[in-house]
């Protein structure tokens, strides 16, 4: 094979995401053979790093994983050892937690939608341009991220790494009177969120899907849309608990990145926002579903790049959501907390971070001290997707040029990846540790 | 001279109203199982009239932790005067009051700290009787009959307030409720002399007030504070918490326009190992034991210069808040003084920290 | 005092192996440094990045693989001020803090392999490898202590940050002591204060996330957790749980011939 | 109410100083020329120090360094952290903040009529600088003056123009130490071998001495030692102390030696003072 046959095309990282990664395409005689998405982040190893830990300690070591989507990693983890431990939340603090929940929903696709995915449609690489060039948008990013950064500081003490969840309950509950403020900040952002929402499905995607995805997402366990639930759903049709999710999905490692990937027996999956409403959109209520309804997502366009608007509608979903949230948390009644007993033995549980369904699995001594820890990423299980999805789009076109690079890039962005997550989740199997 | 009345307590809500209608009203309220706070309240039923003692001493109104002195902006040194509205402090025991004599000297002498003077000149301070608990000693620091620092002070007699109004706003304060007041007849004197008896009697903790000067300088060497400074942990808990601990760091803070910023002054303590630090790295108190010897020196032999009177007025705020559970003056001034078995039986001081935690 | 003609002073915000928790600050700040900076370089927020001299580098992340250390010596040399921020950069974070207590070279074969090409490091923080001229802790860093030390350092001065613990700004926020009346194991005590106390004033224990104080009595901390019914193990390990680094520990270890 | 308070000022406000000149004197070690209008300053005495404000950065103290203050302060500084870096930065014109005169100084009224020995380690000179010219503004009040300076090394000698100048006075006998000679300089100025108890020892303080001494902590406990052997009572020997100050009125605690507050009882103590109290024993 002569040298003209065989090209290599490298994105050398790919910038506005969160950690590092890289992109290699291998092109021979015109033909993708080999797209890699390579993460170089450096690696964590929090599956260890928990190791030899108390139960206690895991919500903010685990936090720790990325800033961005720290209240699911936080959660997944409590959940896990709560059903480890046969601990039932009350009602209450299920509410308090799917606040602080939303309030990470929000800031964190703030963020992406408009920080980091915006500036591509509107052509401002630049973040000054992009902040005295459209300073609507800006200022859309400023308020919604805040807007989710307050819901965070009121439950959680900080906009990222929460204080107050924990394995048992929250330590503090907010005051009735600043949920209410809370409540006139989610009201009078409301629409801008609408806005948001409408801008980014105006928008011309720039690359197109040939095949749909198979979605997996959490069943959420009440009648709402949300993001908790003990079941996952694929558009394959089937359910499982999530206990199975060895069962489902199969991690592997790949020489050449620093992150896991697991596939559905081989096949990607995607996670995430258009996962989510594709599989339960029908449930939404409000605002939410007329824009969903009018929107290409609802009429089974699954282009990658809508995944942007997902995340929009998302927004839209989490403003309306933790409005009836306050009113219901506030009206309800002090319950007696319930105390935790430690326990031993092995439990998974399993959020719908913004970026998609996040597991972490435990297993515990009777003292509560972490023996051996799981965690499954939203973006380790995009990856095989993204990697797809490069391949379709390159090989659609018919040359490779720097307009190209940028459309690849954009595609990559929409999946929101998160490298610092993916690679912090590198597990060691087979070999017991001195941990503690 | 003092004027004393009698309040009947069913008379108080007249009397609170009357008092909050003067301005912010302060009084001790419960704010965890063990603790309680100085706080702004609204009605009357807020108030904790159990409370000992508050975590923060009343210091904090007129010295408050933290606090913008000075602002700068271009060229211009413009002083942050204190935002002042009137405020009734209720509800303050005597060995508070004694804290507040303390630090009124200090920071009435020249040259004088303008700010604390003028938010205690706006404010009204009323006094409350108290039985102590294990923790109190102010009988022994001779702190414990309060005698100025208050403009009204109650006495509680059960059904009824004895009521001693010290200071010419103390009276201005009761003008639009005098008629809730009656004067004291020779049953309520009786009354009044019965219930400090009593108190008197109360004491369980405490020590020899005697020679407590020289024994801290005798015993400057003592190998206790070795022991003691093991446990310390350096966390200045006991600091912030004591009502006479004044001393205070200067920070500048300096805006993102490079052209303004502020002069700040917070609480700081002598526990923290930088605090007598100086250039070339020279320490005067470079370990947990220097700091706390002295501290303990400082409260209980006091001021060599230029005040000479001891700085711990018994209020017990240091013991409950030491999370080491070695700030146990009593018991350590009890050792200092050669009676070594008092409270050491447990030997460990795991076993004296149990006793405070409880 | 800076003259109008003269060009905004740069900066750069850089990561390497973190959370991205001080690039989000640091972004959800940028409105209130853009009058007063030019940002020429932030790859998290922007595509248009260069790799000329900065005045300040802000350098998240702790140095966890040769990547990251080749990094750090480009950006070490290309700037005027280097400043570490957040735990990973000043003390390593809690991948420092595990590194102490499992090898990672272990790790990486037990996941990738004998042969793997991957290349990790032992998690350190940045003064391990390169001069720091500023120290910011903080998981993630407090947004006014960010603001007023960047405000400093633009005016080329040495910054103020304090190292007092955690209990002084606990107190002066007047909680009740979680640590006496909970016996839970607080680490106020050996802690950096920055944060306010936020743990303990949510009622909850202070776990260490801003690394440790200036001259942390760490063994009397032991000691007070023991006696709470911690075992040993369990609290050198909370100790140690955001990169404390080991010579804290000398003297706990010594006394005790327990392996800290 | 009483509201005359509302209109004092507080003792924390500081007054505009413009630098009106910055002379370096060895690496690191400069010396600030500040004018100040209107403001306590002029009465400085020597040894007294003030609090030296820099905008944004915060105070440091001090000592006056000159005899006389008349609008001009001099203040020797070196640099060694967070204020005084920020100091160095500072140009002629730029404005800082200045409060004081604070603290006792060297008791210059009792000390009329005695023989005046004076010493100084390393910055401890700046200080001492003032003293000796003060005494030179009113030399015939005083009696012999024997003046001993030492440091680490010959080349962070300060103040050498004025020391080629004090070298060559008949009424003053002037001794200069330093452990390392490094090369020539000039004004040349006669440096020896040797530490500051070599030059009390070389001194002759045969006499009605008193003694004022300023250097670093370390060095009061060889300088006291040594004048003990030269028979000075313990009554004649004057110490300035250095503490942290963060205020210097006696408010924020952190000059305390013992029960005492170095800021307003001291700076400069009578040795008999400090062995009352606790902390000094073994080194000032
Ligand atoms: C009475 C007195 C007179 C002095 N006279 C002079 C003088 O004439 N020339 C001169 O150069 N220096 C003098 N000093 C020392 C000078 O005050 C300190 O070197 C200076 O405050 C350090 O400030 P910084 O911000 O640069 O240092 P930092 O960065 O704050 O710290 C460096 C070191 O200085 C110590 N330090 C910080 N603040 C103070 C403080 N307020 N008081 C004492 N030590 C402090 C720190 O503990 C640390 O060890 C004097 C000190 C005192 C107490
Ligand atoms: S004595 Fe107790 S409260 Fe005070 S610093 Fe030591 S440990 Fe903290
Ligand atoms: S709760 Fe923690 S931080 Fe607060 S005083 Fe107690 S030990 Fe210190
Ligand atoms: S209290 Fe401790 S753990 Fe909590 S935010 Fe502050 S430093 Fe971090």
């Amino acid at each position: 094979m002569s040298e003209s046959e065989r090209r290599i095309i490298e994105i050398p990282e790919i910038s506005r995401v969160e950690g590092h990664s890289a992109v290699t395409i291998d092109i021979e005689d015109g033909v993708v053979t080999n797209v890699k998405l390579d993460v170089f982040e450096g690696t964590r190893f929090f599956e260890q790093i928990v190791v030899g830990h108390k139960y206690d300690e895991l919500p903010h070591i685990t936090s720790r994983v990325c800033a961005i989507c720290s209240t699911g990693h936080v959660l997944a983890a409590i959940f896990a050892v709560e059903r480890l431990f046969g601990f039932e939340p009350d009602r209450k603090e299920m509410m308090l937690r799917e606040l602080m929940h939303l309030g990470m929903i929000i800031e964190s696709h703030a963020t992406h939608v408009c920080a980091l995915a915006l500036p591509d449609f509107l052509k401002t690489p630049d973040l000054m341009d992009f902040a005295s060039e459209h300073k609507t948008e800006f200022l859309i990013w400023t308020n919604l991220r805040n807007l989710g950064a307050k819901v965070q500081t009121l439950l959680g003490g900080r906009p990222f790494h929460p204080v107050n969840l924990h394995v048992g309950g929250v330590s503090k509950i907010p005051a009735a009177d600043d949920l209410q403020t809370l409540k006139q900040d989610l009201l009078s952002s409301k629409q801008q969120s609408l806005d948001l929402a409408e801008k980014v499905l105006s928008f011309e995607p720039p690359v197109k899907r040939l095949t749909v995805p198979t979605f997996l997402c959490l069943t959420p366990s009440n009648d709402e849309y949300g993001y908790f639930g003990n079941t996952i759903k694929s558009s394959e049709g089937w359910e499982k608990s999530i206990e199975e999710y060895k069962e489902y999905l199969q991690e592997e490692v790949v020489s050449y990145s620093h992150a896991k990937r697991s596939t559905l027996n081989g096949k990607p999956l995607m996670v995430g926002s258009m996962a989510r409403l594709s599989l339960f959109g029908s449930r939404l209520k409000g605002e939410a579903k007329n824009i969903y309804d009018g929107s290409p997502l609802a009429r089974g366009d699954s282009n990658t790049i809508w995944n942007n608007a997902a995340q929009a509608i998302e927004i839209v979903q989490a403003i309306e959501r933790a409005i009836r949230l306050i009113d219901e948390i506030v009206s309800h009644g002090e319950e007696k907390k319930s105390p935790v007993k430690v326990a031993s033995g092995k439990a998974t549980g399993a959020v719908e971070c913004p970026r998609g369904t996040l597991y972490h699995h435990y297993e515990l001594d009777d003292r509560g001290k972490i023996l051996r820890a799981d965690m499954i990423t939203p973006s380790a299980q995009n990856t095989a997707r993204i990697e797809l999805d490069i391949k379709e789009v390159v090989s659609q076109s018919k040359s490779f040029d720097e307009q190209m690079t940028a459309h690849l890039e954009t595609l990559v962005r929409a999946y929101d990846p998160c490298n610092t997550c993916a690679t912090h989740m590198v597990s060691v199997k087979n070999k017991s540790r001195n941990g503690g | 001279m003092s004027q004393s009345l009698l309040l009947k307590k069913t008379d108080f809500s007249i009397f609170f109203q009357t008092l909050k209608s003067l301005g912010k009203f302060f009084a001790p309220v419960r704010v965890s199982e063990q603790s309680f706070s100085f706080k702004e309240i609204e009605t009357e039923a807020q108030i904790a009239w159990e409370a000992l003692r508050t975590i923060l001493p009343p210091k904090k109104f007129f010295y408050p932790p933290s606090e913008t002195l000075v602002e700068y902006s271009g060229n211009e040194i413009r002083e942050v005067k204190p935002e002042m509205n009137f405020q009734v402090l209720f509800g303050v025991h005597p060995c508070d009051l004694a804290g507040l004599g303390i630090m009124d000297t200090i920071f009435e002498a020249g040259p004088a700290d303008t700010h604390y003077l003028q938010r205690r000149k706006e404010s009204l301070i009323i006094g409350l009787s108290c039985m102590p608990d294990k923790y109190c000693f102010c009988k022994s620091m001779g702190t414990s009959c309060a005698t100025k620092g208050y403009d009204i002070f109650l006495t509680d007699l059960g059904d009824a307030f004895f009521v001693q109004v010290e200071t010419p706003r103390g009276i201005e304060s009761l003008e639009n409720c005098r008629q809730i007041f009656t004067s004291v007849s020779e049953t309520d004197k009786d009354n009044y002399k019965d219930y400090w008896e009593r108190r008197d009697k109360a004491f369980t903790n405490g020590f020899e007030p005697d020679n407590l000067r020289a024994t801290m300088d005798m015993e400057w060497n003592n190998e206790i504070w070795d022991e003691l400074g093991k446990r310390c942990l350096s966390c200045g808990n006991c600091t912030p918490v004591c009502p006479t601990c004044y001393c205070f760091d200067l920070v500048d803070i300096a805006s993102l326009n490079g052209d303004s910023g502020s002069r700040v002054r917070e609480w700081d303590s002598c526990q923290f190992v930088g605090f007598a630090q100086v250039a070339g790295d020279y320490n005067f108190r470079p370990t947990p034991v220097d700091r706390l010897k002295f501290w303990y020196r400082h409260k209980l032999h006091g001021f060599d210069d230029p005040y000479g009177f001891k700085t711990c007025v018994g209020c017990g705020r240091c013991t409950v808040s030491c999370p080491a559970g070695i700030d146990d003056l009593v018991d350590v001034v009890k050792k200092l003084q050669g009676q070594r078995e008092s409270r050491n039986d447990s030997s460990e001081a795991g076993g004296e920290n149990e006793s405070q935690i409880k | 005092m800076r003259k109008d003609a003269t060009p905004l002073p740069c900066i750069a915000v850089e990561s390497l192996t973190g959370c991205a928790g001080e690039l989000l600050v640091i972004l959800e700040n940028l409105d209130k440094l853009l009058p007063f900076v030019r940002v020429s370089s932030f790859p998290f927020a922007q595509s248009k990045n260069d790799d000329g001299p900065v005045d300040i580098a802000f350098v998240e992340g702790s140095v966890s693989q040769p990547h990251d250390l080749e990094k750090l010596r480009n950006i070490r040399a290309k700037s005027r001020w280097l400043v570490a921020v957040g735990n990973c950069a000043v003390w390593g974070c809690v991948q420092g803090g595990a590194c102490a207590k499992c090898k990672v070279t272990d790790m990486l074969e037990a996941v990738y392999g004998k042969s793997s090409e991957i290349q990790v490091l032992e998690a350190k923080p940045l003064d391990a490898y390169v001069p720091v001229d500023v120290k910011l802790s903080g998981c993630p860093i407090n947004t006014t202590q960010f603001l007023s030390v960047t405000a400093s350092i633009l005016k080329d001065h040495l910054p103020y940050i304090t190292h007092k613990p955690v209990c002084l700004e606990c107190k002066l926020r007047e909680n009740a002591c979680i640590l006496i009346e909970k016996n839970l194991p607080c680490l106020g005590p050996v802690t950096a204060a920055g944060c306010g106390a936020l743990c303990p004033s949510m009622g909850a224990a202070c776990y260490g996330c801003w690394g440790p104080c200036q001259s942390p009595q760490m063994d009397a901390m032991a000691t007070i957790l023991t006696e709470k019914g911690y075992d040993a193990m369990e609290v050198i390990n909370r100790l140690k749980t955001f990169g404390a680094p080991d010579h804290l520990f000398e003297r706990m270890s010594s006394e005790t011939g327990r392996e800290a | 109410m009483n509201h005359k308070l509302n209109e004092q000022t507080t003792p924390f406000m500081p007054t505009r100083g413009v630098i009106r000149s910055i002379i370096p004197m060895a690496a690191d070690n400069m010396l600030f020329q500040i004018t100040v209008n209107g403001s306590g300053l002029p009465n400085c005495l020597p040894g007294q120090f003030v609090q030296l404000w820099v905008p944004g950065v915060g105070e440091s103290p001090i000592s006056v360094c000159s005899g006389h203050v008349g609008s001009t302060l001099e203040l020797m500084v070196r640099k060694v952290g967070r204020v005084t870096s920020a100091l160095f930065q500072m140009q002629e014109g730029d404005w800082v903040g200045l409060r004081g005169p604070y603290g006792h100084g060297f008791p210059m009224n009792s000390l009329e009529g005695k023989d005046i020995c004076l010493i100084a380690g390393g910055l401890g000179v700046a200080p001492i600088r003032s003293v000796w010219q003060y005494i030179l503004d009113h030399r015939e009040k005083y009696g012999r003056v024997v003046l001993i300076y030492g440091m680490r090394h010959s080349v962070d000698l300060l103040f050498r123009q004025e020391f080629a100048l004090l070298h060559r006075r008949r009424d003053m006998d002037v001794f200069i130490a330093a452990e390392e000679l490094l090369g020539p300089a000039l004004p040349p100025v006669s440096v020896q071998l040797g530490r500051v108890t070599d030059m009390i020892n070389l001194a002759d303080l045969e006499g009605n001495f008193e003694v004022a001494v300023c250097g670093p902590p370390v060095m009061y406990k060889y300088v006291v030692a040594e004048l003990k052997k030269k028979n000075i009572p313990e009554s004649k020997i004057w110490l300035s102390l250095e503490r942290h100050m963060k205020c210097g009125i006696g408010k924020c605690g952190h000059c305390f030696i013992g029960g005492a507050l170095t800021c307003q009882a001291g700076p400069v103590f009578n040795l008999t003072d400090l062995r009352l109290l606790p902390e000094v024993i073994e080194c000032a």
